[in-house]
C-alpha cells in the first residue's frame, strides 16, 4: 500500500522530476507550477490579497523610516534607498518580461536588451526630437511615450518575424546578432543621437517636474513601483491564457503541437512581442529614473545579466523573477560597498584579491545557485516541503561514483 | 591588388585565430551541448600564466613563445578540464543549467583575472621575425599572421584526426546523443568529456597565446572580445561541425576586413551575415541534419 | 544445477524520489531465459535498470557471487552484462557500423554472428542509425548486446513494434544467445515467452508476485489472467463501456489490489 | 460506408539522398474505412504517415483530404482540417500534466487555442471533453500526474486520449500497441473500436495480427516503399508475398 | 537649506569615482592626486578655515547607473559638492543630476568637451579633448594649406577628437580628413595602407583601449612613420609599453606626466605621491586641481551653490601644470599642455619633454 500512501508527494515529486528530465529539452528548471486541485480552489484568493497587501506595504514604504543595515543604503525614506529600490524594481520587471519568453516559451533569447534599450534610448530620443514643438509639454511627454511604445511593438515585430523562423541555439544567435547591431549603432553615436559610449542625457524639458530632482525621487519610486506591477498583472494574464499554455506546450514538442493543429509560430511570435514591449515599457521607466541611459543597457553583457538574474531568482517561479531582480541588484549594490570596506583591505592577498571583485563574488554565487538550488531562491521552500535534499541527478551521480 | 592581397591575407589570419577559439568552443558545443561562455576565461588565463612563464624564461625569443605556448595549452587543458570535472558533470545532461554555470564562472574569472592582473592591459615581447613583415606582390604582410594561420591549420587537422579515427572520438559522438546508454555499453563516459573539454582548453590555450601575440598584450578582457567572433563562427559553421567553423571563420574574417576597410562596418556585416546564413541555412554553413 | 548468475535480495529503485521497485528479490539461473513479466507500469524497466545502476537503488545485486550493486554502470557492464533497452536507444547521429563498433568491448567481437543474424542491418552498416526504421533499429540494439562475450543478458522488450516475421527471427536469436548466456527478458509477447522462457518472475506495483517455471504460469489462464490481464480471445472484451471497468471486469475476483491499481483502475 | 474518399494519395514518392524511401503510392480511402497498414520494418509505413500528416513533404506526388489538395500544406493546418495522429514513439508534453495534454488538443480542436482572451478553467468545455477522453481511456486517475512520469502503456493510452479529444476525421495510428502489455491490449482495441465507431476514418501501422485482423475492413501491405496490395484481410493474409515477406512462420 | 548650516559645520563631499571597473587604474591616479593637491591646498590640515571636510569615496564600477545611484542617495543625504569619475559618460549623467538637484559637480579626468558649458553647476578639473587637439597642431606650424588625417576609432571619443581638428586646425585652413576605425576592429594593417595612401602632413591618432598596441604595430610595420609625422597623445605610464617599435617615431602631445611641469606645486604633489608609494600620473593634476577647487569653493563660497559657483568662476590659481583659470563663460579650464616624445631608459620607455604650449595657445573656443 506504499503507493497509496506516497500519493500525496507523488505529485510534487513527479513535477520536480519532469523538471530535470526534460533538462535536455529546452528549458532547465521547466516550471513546477502543478497544483493540487483542492489547493487551487482557495489559493487564488489568497495570493490576490496577498499580492495586493504586497503593492500597497511597497507603495507606502517612501513614507516609512525602515532600516536595514548592510542591506539598504539608508532609511527607506531618503532618495539613495528609493531610487536603489526604484532600480531593483525596474530590472525585476525587466527579468519578469524575460522570464516570461525563456522560462514560459522556451526562448532563449540573447537579445532582450536591444527591446530594453530601445525603449530607453526611444524614449530619450523622442523627447530630444519633440523638444522644440510648440505642443503643451504634457502633450509632448505623453505624445514621446506613445511614440516609443510603437517603435517598440514594430521592432519587436521586425526582429521576432526573423528570429523565430530558427530555433533554439541559432534562435539565441540571431537576436544575438540583432542585439548586437543595435549595441554597435548605439555605440557608433549616428548623427550625434544617442550620445555613444558617453550615453543619453535626458532633456527635461518636456518631462514633468514631478519626475525630476532627487527630491522627487519617490515619484520615480512610484513609477517604477507601477511599471513592475503592470508588467506583473500583463505576464500573469498571457501565461495564465490558452496562449500561454501553449506556449509553455510549444517548448516541449514542438511537433505535437504542430500536430494537433495549433501553429506554434503565432504564440511564439505573440510572447516575443508581449515581452520585448514589456521590456521597452521598463526601458522607458529606466530613462526617466537614470535622467539617461548608458549603452551599456544594449550589450549582450546586459542581456546575460537579465539571464542570470532570472535564474538566480527560479525559472520556474514567476515571482522568482522579481526576487532575483531585487536580490541582484541590492547584492551589487552591496558588494560594491563591501569590496570597498577596510575589512577588505586588511585581509591576505589570497582572500582580498577576489572579494574585492563584486562580479567574482556575484559569479560564484550564482555558479553556486545554479549547482544546489536547481529552482533558484523562489524554489527554495518547494525544497523544504518536498524535503528533497538532493537533486535526482546528483544522487544519480552519486550512485555511479 | 596589392591592398586586396593585404586584407585578404589579414584576414586569413584573424581567421586562424577565431578559428582557434571557435573549434574548442564547437567541439565542446557539438560534443555535449554545452554552449561554453567561460572559453574566453580558459583562453586568458592560458594567455596570463604563458606570458608569465614564457618571459621568465626568455622573454621575446622564439624559445620564450615556443615556451608560452606549451604552457598556455597546458594551463587550458587543465582549467577546462577542472571546469567540466568540479562543475559541468554535476549537471548531467541538464544544457541549459550547464551554459548558465558557464557564464557564472566567465563573470567570476574576468574579475578575478582584474583583481590579480589588473584592468590595464600587459604589453608583451614577441621573436624579432614576427614583428617583421614579409613581402607579397607588394603588400607587407605581418609575419605573425603566418604562425596563426599555421598553428590554426595543425588544429584542425589534429582534432579531425582524433575524432575519427580514435575509439574516443567514436565514444564522444555517441555520448552527446545518450550519455546513459554509452554507460550501459560499458565505457566510462565522464572521462571522455573531460578530455573534450581538456582538449578545447589547449586548443583555446593556445590561442591565447597566439592572441597576445597578435595583439601585442595580455589582458583580463583578452577572451571576451574574441569570444563573441568565435560564438558567430561556430554557428555560422554550424553547432559542432569543425570543418564548418574552420571555413566560417576565414570567410568572416576576410569579408570583416573588406568591410571594415571599406565602409567601417564590419561587426555590422559580420550581424547581418550570421542572421542571413541563419534564416537561409538554419543549421548553418556544415551543420548537420538533426 | 549450478549457482544463480544473478542474485538480487531486497532491491529498491528509485526515480525522482520516487520509489518504483520495492524490496524485489529473485534469482536467475546460470542458463536459459527468465522471463520478468508484469503488466505496463509495475516496474520492469526500473529493474533492469536497478540491476544495472541506471537509476537510484539500494539492496544487494550479486552477479556470480560478487557483489555489483555499488558499482557504476559502466563497470557493471564491463564484468559481462549485455543491456537492451527498451526504446533502443540506438545513437541516431551515428553509423550502424558505429554503433556497433562502439559496443564492442571483447578481443574478438563476434561480428559473423551479427552478420548471419541480421543481414538486414548489415547491408545498412553506412546508413545514419537515426534513419533506420523502428524495426531495424531494435536490431541493432539487439546486436549490440550480442557482440559481446557475456555472462549475462538484460533485455527490455526486444519484439517491440517487430513485424511478425521478425519476431520469430529475434525469438530465434534469443534461443540462440540463450544457448551459451543467460538471459533476463522482459517481455510483452506471450508467444514468445512460451518459446522461449524456461522461468518467470511476475512483478506488480514494484514487488514480486510470482515466481516459478514458465508452464506454472503459462498452462494456468486463472494466473495468466491474474497477473497479466490477458484473457483467452483477445476480441471477446466487453464492447459496451472499453473504459475504465473492463480490466476489473475481466478479473473480478482479483485478490491482487495493487495489480488493479497499478494501471488504469482509478479511484 | 460511403464511398467518397476522404483521403487519397496520388503517385506518392520520396526520396532522400540517393535513397528512394517510397515508391508510387496512390491509394484511396472511403470516408469512414479502417485500414490497416502492414509491413515488414522499415516498408515505408511510418514514413507514409508522414507525408499524409505533413511532417515530411513528399518529392513526387500529391496527397488529398477531404477532395482538397493539401500536399503543400504545414502540418497544423491539415491538422485543423480534422487529421490526427499518434506517433511511433510516443510524442508528448512530458513537463505538462496528463490533463493538459488533453486539454490543449480539445483547445485546437474548439478554436481560439492560442487565445489570449481565453483563460483554462477547470469548469470549462475544454476541460470537460480532456476529462472525458482521459476517462475513456482509463487516464483518469493520472490527470495531475506530469505526463513524464507514466510508464510506456500509459503514454500510449495517453495519445489516444488526445486523439478523442481532438476529435479527428481522419485518424493515423502508428502501431497503438507497441509496448501494450498483453493484458491492456483488448482495452485499447476497444478504445479504437470506439474511435472508428463515431465515423471516423483510421489508418492504423500495427504489427499485431491479431488486433489489426480482428479491426479494419481493408489491409494495405508496403513492401520496400511500395504499395503492394490493398484488400481483405483474408485475401491479404492468403498472399504468398506477405507470408514470406511478412508474417513468416508465426500464423 | 544650504544656508542655514553654521560656518563651522563641516562641508559634505562626495567623490565618485571608478575603484574597480576597467578605468580603476585612472581612477587610482585620480584619487592619489586629490589626496596629494588637499594636503597642498589645505597645508596638511585637512580643513579649510577650520572646517572639515567631509569627504565620502564611492565606487562608480565605472557604470553610469551605479554612479547616477551613487549621487542620488548623497545628494539625498545634502552633499554640497560632488567630484570625481575618469568615465566620459558618468560626467555627463553626473552633469545632469548637478542641474536637476542645484548642486556643484567637479568633474575628474574625463575629457569630453561636452561637460564643458553643459550647464552652470558643472566645473571641470582636467583638460579636454578641444585642447589635446590644438597641442597636436601646434607640431605642423602654420596649419594652412596643410592636410592633416585625424586616425581614430568610430566612437564618441574618437568622433569628438575629429570633430575637434576640424574645428580647431581647419578652421586655421588645414584640410581634415577622419579615417575611421570600427571600435571593435582587430586589424589595422589595411588601413595604415589607408593613410598612406592619402599623403597627409600630418597624422593625429586619437585611441583609447587595447588595440592601440596592435594597432601602432600596424602603422610601424607599414611605415607610416617614414612617410609623415604622426602625432598622439601620450598616454598614462601603464601604456608607455604600448608603442613598442614605434615609440621613438611618435610626436606626442600630452597633458601631463611625471616631472613635466617643474612647478612648486608639482614638487610637493610628487613628494606626496612617493611618500605614499605611488608615482605621478597624467590624472594626477586632475585630482589635485579638484582638491583645490573644492578649498576655493568652500574658502569662498559662503556656503550656497551659487556663491561656490561664484567663487570658482574665472578662479585663477597656481597648479601642478603651472598658471590654470577656470574661463567664466564655460567653465573650460586653460591650462598649458606638452609636447613630448618617449626615449629608452634601459628597456623601458619614458617621456622627455619637448616644449610647453602655453595655456592661451590651446583654449578652446567658448562653448554653448
Ligand atoms: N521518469 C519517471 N519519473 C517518474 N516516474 C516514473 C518515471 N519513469 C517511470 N516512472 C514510474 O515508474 C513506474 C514503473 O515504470 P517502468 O517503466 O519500470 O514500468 P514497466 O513495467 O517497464 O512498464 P511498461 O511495460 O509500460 O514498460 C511507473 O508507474 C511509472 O509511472
Ligand atoms: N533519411 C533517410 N536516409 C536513408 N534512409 C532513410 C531515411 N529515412 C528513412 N529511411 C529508410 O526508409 C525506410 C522506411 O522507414 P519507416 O520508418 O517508414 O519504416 P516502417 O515501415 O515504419 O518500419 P517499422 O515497422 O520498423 O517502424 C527504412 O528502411 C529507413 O531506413
Ligand atoms: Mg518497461
Ligand atoms: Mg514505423
Amino acid at each position: 500500500m506504499t503507493r497509496q500512501e506516497t500519493q500525496g508527494t507523488e505529485q510534487q515529486a513527479t513535477a520536480a522530476a519532469s523538471a530535470s528530465s526534460t533538462g535536455s529539452s529546452s528549458t532547465g528548471s521547466a516550471p513546477t507550477r502543478k497544483t493540487g486541485p483542492a489547493a487551487s480552489a482557495r489559493r487564488p484568493l489568497v495570493l490576490l490579497i496577498g499580492g495586493i497587501a504586497l503593492v500597497v506595504g511597497l507603495a507606502i514604504l517612501p513614507l516609512l523610516a525602515i532600516d536595514i543595515p548592510g542591506v539598504l543604503p539608508g532609511p527607506t525614506y531618503t532618495p539613495g534607498t528609493l531610487q536603489l529600490l526604484a532600480y531593483a524594481m525596474l530590472i525585476a520587471a525587466l527579468a519578469l518580461s524575460y522570464r516570461m519568453m525563456f522560462g514560459l516559451a522556451g526562448l532563449l533569447s540573447f537579445g532582450h536588451a536591444l527591446f530594453f534599450a530601445a525603449g530607453a534610448y526611444g524614449l530619450g530620443m523622442a523627447l530630444e526630437y519633440f523638444a522644440p514643438v510648440e505642443w503643451p509639454s504634457e502633450l509632448i511627454f505623453l505624445g514621446s511615450i506613445l511614440v516609443t511604445l510603437v517603435f517598440g511593438v514594430v521592432l519587436a515585430a521586425t526582429v521576432g518575424s526573423l528570429a523565430l523562423r530558427v530555433t533554439g541555439i541559432s534562435f539565441a544567435m540571431v537576436t544575438l546578432a540583432f542585439a548586437q547591431a543595435g549595441s554597435v549603432l548605439i555605440r557608433r553615436n549616428p548623427g550625434g543621437a544617442t550620445g555613444g559610449d558617453e550615453g543619453l542625457s535626458l532633456d527635461i524639458t518636456n518631462v514633468p517636474d514631478a519626475l525630476v530632482g532627487v527630491l522627487n525621487t519617490r515619484n520615480l519610486y512610484w513609477l517604477a513601483l507601477g511599471v513592475l506591477v503592470f508588467v506583473y498583472l500583463v505576464v500573469l494574464w498571457v501565461e495564465r491564457s490558452r496562449a500561454g499554455h501553449v506556449a509553455e506546450a510549444t517548448r516541449e514538442n514542438e511537433l505535437r503541437v504542430r500536430v494537433i493543429g495549433i501553429r506554434p509560430y503565432q504564440v511564439k511570435f505573440l510572447i516575443f512581442i508581449v515581452a520585448s514591449t514589456l521590456a521597452a515599457i521598463a526601458g522607458m521607466g529606466y530613462l526617466l529614473l537614470q535622467s539617461g541611459a548608458s549603452p551599456r543597457v544594449a550589450t549582450a553583457d546586459f542581456t546575460l545579466t537579465i539571464l542570470v538574474i532570472v535564474v538566480l531568482g527560479g525559472v520556474g517561479y514567476r515571482w522568482g523573477a522579481i526576487v532575483g531582480g531585487i536580490v541582484y541588484t541590492l547584492l551589487d549594490q552591496r558588494l560594491t560597498a563591501l569590496a570597498g570596506s577596510d575589512f577588505i583591505a586588511g585581509l591576505p592577498a589570497v582572500l582580498r584579491v577576489p572579494l574585492s571583485e563584486p562580479l567574482f563574488i556575484l559569479g560564484t554565487l550564482f555558479i553556486l545557485v545554479v549547482l544546489f538550488l536547481p529552482g533558484g531562491i523562489a524554489g527554495i521552500p518547494q525544497r523544504i516541503r518536498s524535503g528533497r535534499k538532493r537533486h535526482p541527478a546528483e544522487s544519480e551521480e552519486a550512485a555511479d561514483a | 591588388m596589392s591592398t586586396v592581397l593585404l586584407l585578404v591575407i589579414t584576414g586569413l589570419g584573424l581567421g586562424a585565430l577565431y578559428f582557434l577559439v571557435a573549434s574548442g568552443l564547437s567541439l565542446i558545443y557539438g560534443l555535449m551541448g554545452v554552449l561554453n561562455f567561460a572559453h574566453g576565461s580558459f583562453l586568458t588565463i592560458a594567455a596570463f600564466i604563458g606570458w608569465e612563464v614564457g618571459r621568465r624564461v626568455s622573454d621575446g625569443t622564439w624559445w620564450g613563445l615556443l615556451i608560452s605556448a606549451l604552457v598556455g595549452m597546458i594551463v587550458g587543458a587543465v582549467v577546462a578540464a577542472a571546469t567540466e570535472y568540479f562543475l559541468i558533470r554535476r549537471l548531467y545532461e541538464r544544457h541549459i543549467e550547464q551554459a548558465l554555470i558557464t557564464v557564472g564562472l566567465g563573470l567570476a574569472t574576468v574579475a578575478l583575472f582584474e583583481g590579480i592582473w589588473g584592468t590595464d592591459p600587459i604589453y608583451t615581447a614577441k621573436p624579432e621575425w614576427l614583428s617583421q613583415t614579409t613581402e607579397i606582390l607588394g603588400a607587407k604582410i605581418p609575419n605573425d599572421r603566418f604562425l596563426l594561420i599555421a598553428c590554426a591549420a595543425l588544429v584542425l587537422v589534429g582534432i579531425v584526426l582524433f575524432l575519427q579515427r580514435t575509439r574516443y572520438g567514436l565514444i564522444i559522438r555517441a555520448g552527446v546523443e545518450n550519455r546513459s546508454m554509452v554507460t550501459a555499453l560499458g565505457i566510462d563516459v565522464r572521462r571522455s568529456f573531460t578530455i573534450v573539454f581538456a582538449i578545447g582548453g589547449a586548443a583555446a590555450g593556445l590561442g591565447g597565446v597566439l592572441a597576445s601575440v597578435y595583439y601585442g598584450y595580455v589582458s583580463a578582457h583578452l577572451g571576451s572580445v574574441l569570444l563573441i567572433f568565435a560564438f558567430i563562427v561556430t554557428v555560422i559553421g554550424g553547432l559542432g561541425s569543425l570543418t564548418g567553423a574552420a571555413i566560417a571563420s576565414v570567410l568572416v574574417a576576410v569579408l570583416q576586413q573588406f568591410a571594415n576597410y571599406y565602409w567601417g562596418a564590419g561587426d555590422f556585416v559580420v550581424v547581418i551575415a550570421l542572421a542571413a546564413v541563419l534564416l537561409i541555412r538554419p543549421r548553418g554553413l556544415m551543420g548537420k541534419v538533426a | 544445477m549450478s549457482e544463480p548468475i544473478l542474485v538480487i535480495e531486497g532491491l529498491n529503485g528509485r526515480i525522482a524520489g520516487q520509489q518504483v521497485v520495492e524490496d524485489v528479490s529473485f534469482e536467475v539461473p546460470a542458463s536459459g531465459v527468465t522471463a520478468l513479466l508484469g503488466r505496463n507500469g509495475v516496474g520492469k524497466t526500473s529493474t533492469i535498470k536497478s540491476i544495472l545502476g541506471l537509476i537510484d537503488r539500494s539492496g544487494s545485486v550479486r552477479l556470480g557471487g560478487a557483489r555489483i550493486d555499488r558499482l557504476p554502470t559502466h563497470r557493471i557492464v564491463q564484468h559481462g552484462v549485455g543491456y537492451v533497452p527498451e526504446d533502443r536507444e540506438i545513437f541516431g547521429s551515428l553509423s550502424v557500423a558505429e554503433n556497433l563498433r562502439l559496443a564492442e568491448r571483447d578481443q574478438r567481437p563476434r561480428r559473423e554472428l551479427i552478420e548471419r543474424l541480421f543481414p538486414d542491418i548489415h547491408a545498412r552498416r553506412a546508413q545514419r542509425a537515426g534513419t533506420l526504421s523502428g524495426g531495424q533499429q531494435q536490431m541493432v540494439s539487439l546486436a549490440r548486446a550480442l557482440v559481446n562475450e557475456n555472462r549475462l543478458l538484460l533485455v527490455d522488450e526486444p519484439t517491440k513494434g517487430l513485424a511478425p516475421k521478425i519476431v520469430d527471427e529475434v525469438a530465434v536469436a534469443l534461443a540462440e544467445a540463450a544457448a551459451t548466456v543467460p538471459i533476463l527478458l522482459v517481455e510483452q509477447n506471450l508467444h514468445v515467452i512460451r518459446k522461449l522462457a524456461d522461468r518467470v518472475v511476475v512483478l506488480s506495483g514494484g514487488r514480486v508476485v510470482f515466481t516459478g517455471s514458465a508452464s506454472d504460469l503459462l498452462d494456468d489462464d486463472a494466473r495468466i489472467q491474474r497477473y497479466l490481464g490477458v484473457h483467452d480471445a483477445a476480441d471477446d472484451a466487453p464492447a459496451a463501456a472499453p473504459n475504465d471497468d473492463a480490466p476489473a471486469a475481466a478479473h473480478p475476483a482479483a485478490p491482487m489490489a495493487s495489480i488493479a491499481e497499478s494501471t488504469e483502475e482509478p479511484r | 460506408m460511403t464511398d467518397h474518399a476522404v483521403l487519397t494519395l496520388e503517385h506518392i514518392g520520396l526520396r532522400i539522398g540517393g535513397a528512394r524511401i517510397l515508391q508510387d503510392v496512390s491509394l484511396q480511402v472511403p470516408a469512414g474505412e479502417m485500414l490497416g497498414v502492414i509491413g515488414p520494418n522499415g516498408a515505408g509505413k511510418t514514413t507514409l504517415f508522414n507525408v499524409i500528416s505533413g511532417v515530411i513533404r513528399p518529392t513526387e506526388g500529391t496527397v488529398h483530404l477531404d477532395g482538397r489538395d493539401v500536399t503543400a500544406e504545414p502540418i497544423h493546418r491539415r491538422a485543423a482540417a480534422g487529421l490526427g495522429r499518434t506517433f511511433q514513439t510516443s510524442s508528448l508534453f512530458p513537463a505538462l500534466t496528463v490533463l493538459e495534454n488533453v486539454r490543449l488538443t480539445a483547445q485546437a480542436h474548439a478554436g481560439h487555442a492560442t487565445s489570449v482572451f481565453h483563460t483554462p478553467r477547470r469548469s470549462d468545455a475544454a476541460t470537460a471533453t480532456a476529462s472525458a477522453a482521459l476517462a475513456e481511456v482509463g487516464l483518469a486517475d493520472r490527470a495531475d500526474t506530469v505526463a513524464s512520469g507514466l510508464a510506456h502503456g500509459q503514454k500510449r493510452k495517453l495519445e489516444i486520449a488526445m486523439l478523442i479529444a481532438m476529435d479527428p476525421k481522419v485518424i493515423l495510428l502508428d502501431e497503438p500497441m507497441a509496448g501494450v502489455g498483453s493484458g491492456d491490449v483488448p482495452a485499447i482495441t476497444e478504445v479504437i473500436r470506439g474511435l472508428h465507431r463515431g465515423g471516423r476514418t483510421v489508418l492504423m501501422v500495427e504489427h499485431h495480427m491479431e488486433v489489426v485482423l480482428g479491426l479494419v475492413d481493408r489491409v494495405a501491405v508496403m513492401h520496400h516503399g511500395e504499395l503492394l496490395a490493398v484488400d481483405t484481410p483474408e485475401a491479404v493474409m492468403a498472399n504468398p508475398t506477405v507470408q514470406s515477406a511478412y508474417l513468416g512462420e508465426s500464423v | 537649506d544650504a544656508d542655514s548650516s553654521d560656518a563651522g559645520a563641516p562641508v559634505s563631499v562626495s567623490m565618485i569615482t571608478s575603484q574597480t571597473g576597467p578605468l580603476a587604474a585612472y581612477g587610482e591616479a585620480y584619487t592619489k592626486g586629490f589626496e596629494a593637491g588637499l594636503d597642498y591646498a589645505t597645508d596638511g590640515t585637512g580643513t579649510v578655515d577650520g572646517r572639515e571636510l567631509d569627504i565620502e569615496w564611492l565606487d562608480d564600477q565605472g557604470n553610469p547607473d551605479t554612479a547616477v545611484s551613487l549621487a542620488k542617495d548623497v545628494i539625498g543625504q545634502g552633499t554640497q559638492i560632488i567630484a570625481g569619475t575618469v568615465v566620459s559618460g558618468i560626467a555627463v549623467a553626473l552633469a545632469e543630476q548637478a542641474a536637476q538637484n542645484k548642486i556643484l559637480y567637479i568633474s575628474g579626468p574625463a575629457a569630453t568637451d561636452a561637460i564643458t558649458g553643459v550647464n552652470e553647476y558643472t566645473f571641470r578639473s582636467g583638460r579636454q579633448t578641444f585642447q589635446d587637439v590644438a597641442t597636436a597642431g601646434t607640431f605642423i606650424g602654420d596649419p594652412a594649406g596643410k592636410k592633416v588625417v585625424v586616425f581614430a576609432q568610430d566612437t564618441a571619443f574618437g568622433q569628438g577628437n575629429l570633430a575637434g581638428v576640424q574645428a580647431v586646425l581647419g578652421g586655421q585652413g588645414a584640410t581634415v580628413e577622419g579615417v575611421l576605425v570600427a571600435e571593435d576592429a582587430t586589424e589595422f594593417t589595411p588601413f595604415a595602407q589607408q593613410l598612406l595612401a592619402a599623403s597627409p602632413d600630418l597624422v593625429f591618432v586619437a585611441w583609447a583601449g587595447a588595440s592601440s598596441g596592435a594597432m601602432w604595430t600596424a602603422l610601424s610595420q607599414q611605415g607610416v612613420f617614414d612617410a609623415v609625422p604622426v602625432v598622439t597623445g601620450l598616454g598614462d605610464v601603464a601604456t608607455y609599453g604600448a608603442y613598442g617599435d614605434a615609440s621613438a617615431d611618435i610626436s606626442f602631445l600630452n597633458h601631463y606626466f611625471g616631472g613635466a611641469a617643474g612647478t612648486d606645486a608639482e614638487a610637493a604633489m610628487t613628494e606626496y605621491l612617493e611618500a605614499e608609494g605611488a608615482v605621478p600620473d597624467l590624472f594626477s593634476p586632475d585630482g589635485f586641481v579638484a582638491a583645490q577647487m573644492i578649498v576655493q569653493a568652500v574658502r569662498e563660497g559662503g556656503d550656497t551653490v551659487d556663491g561656490m559657483i561664484g567663487a570658482l568662476e574665472g578662479y585663477t590659481f597656481d597648479s601642478v601644470k603651472g598658471e590654470i583659470t577656470v574661463r567664466a563663460d564655460d567653465h573650460a579650464m586653460i591650462q598649458p599642455m606638452y609636447q613630448a616624445k618617449l626615449v629608452q631608459d634601459g628597456a623601458d620607455w619614458v617621456p622627455e619633454l619637448i616644449d610647453t604650449i602655453d595655456a592661451e595657445t590651446v583654449a578652446p573656443p567658448v562653448a554653448g
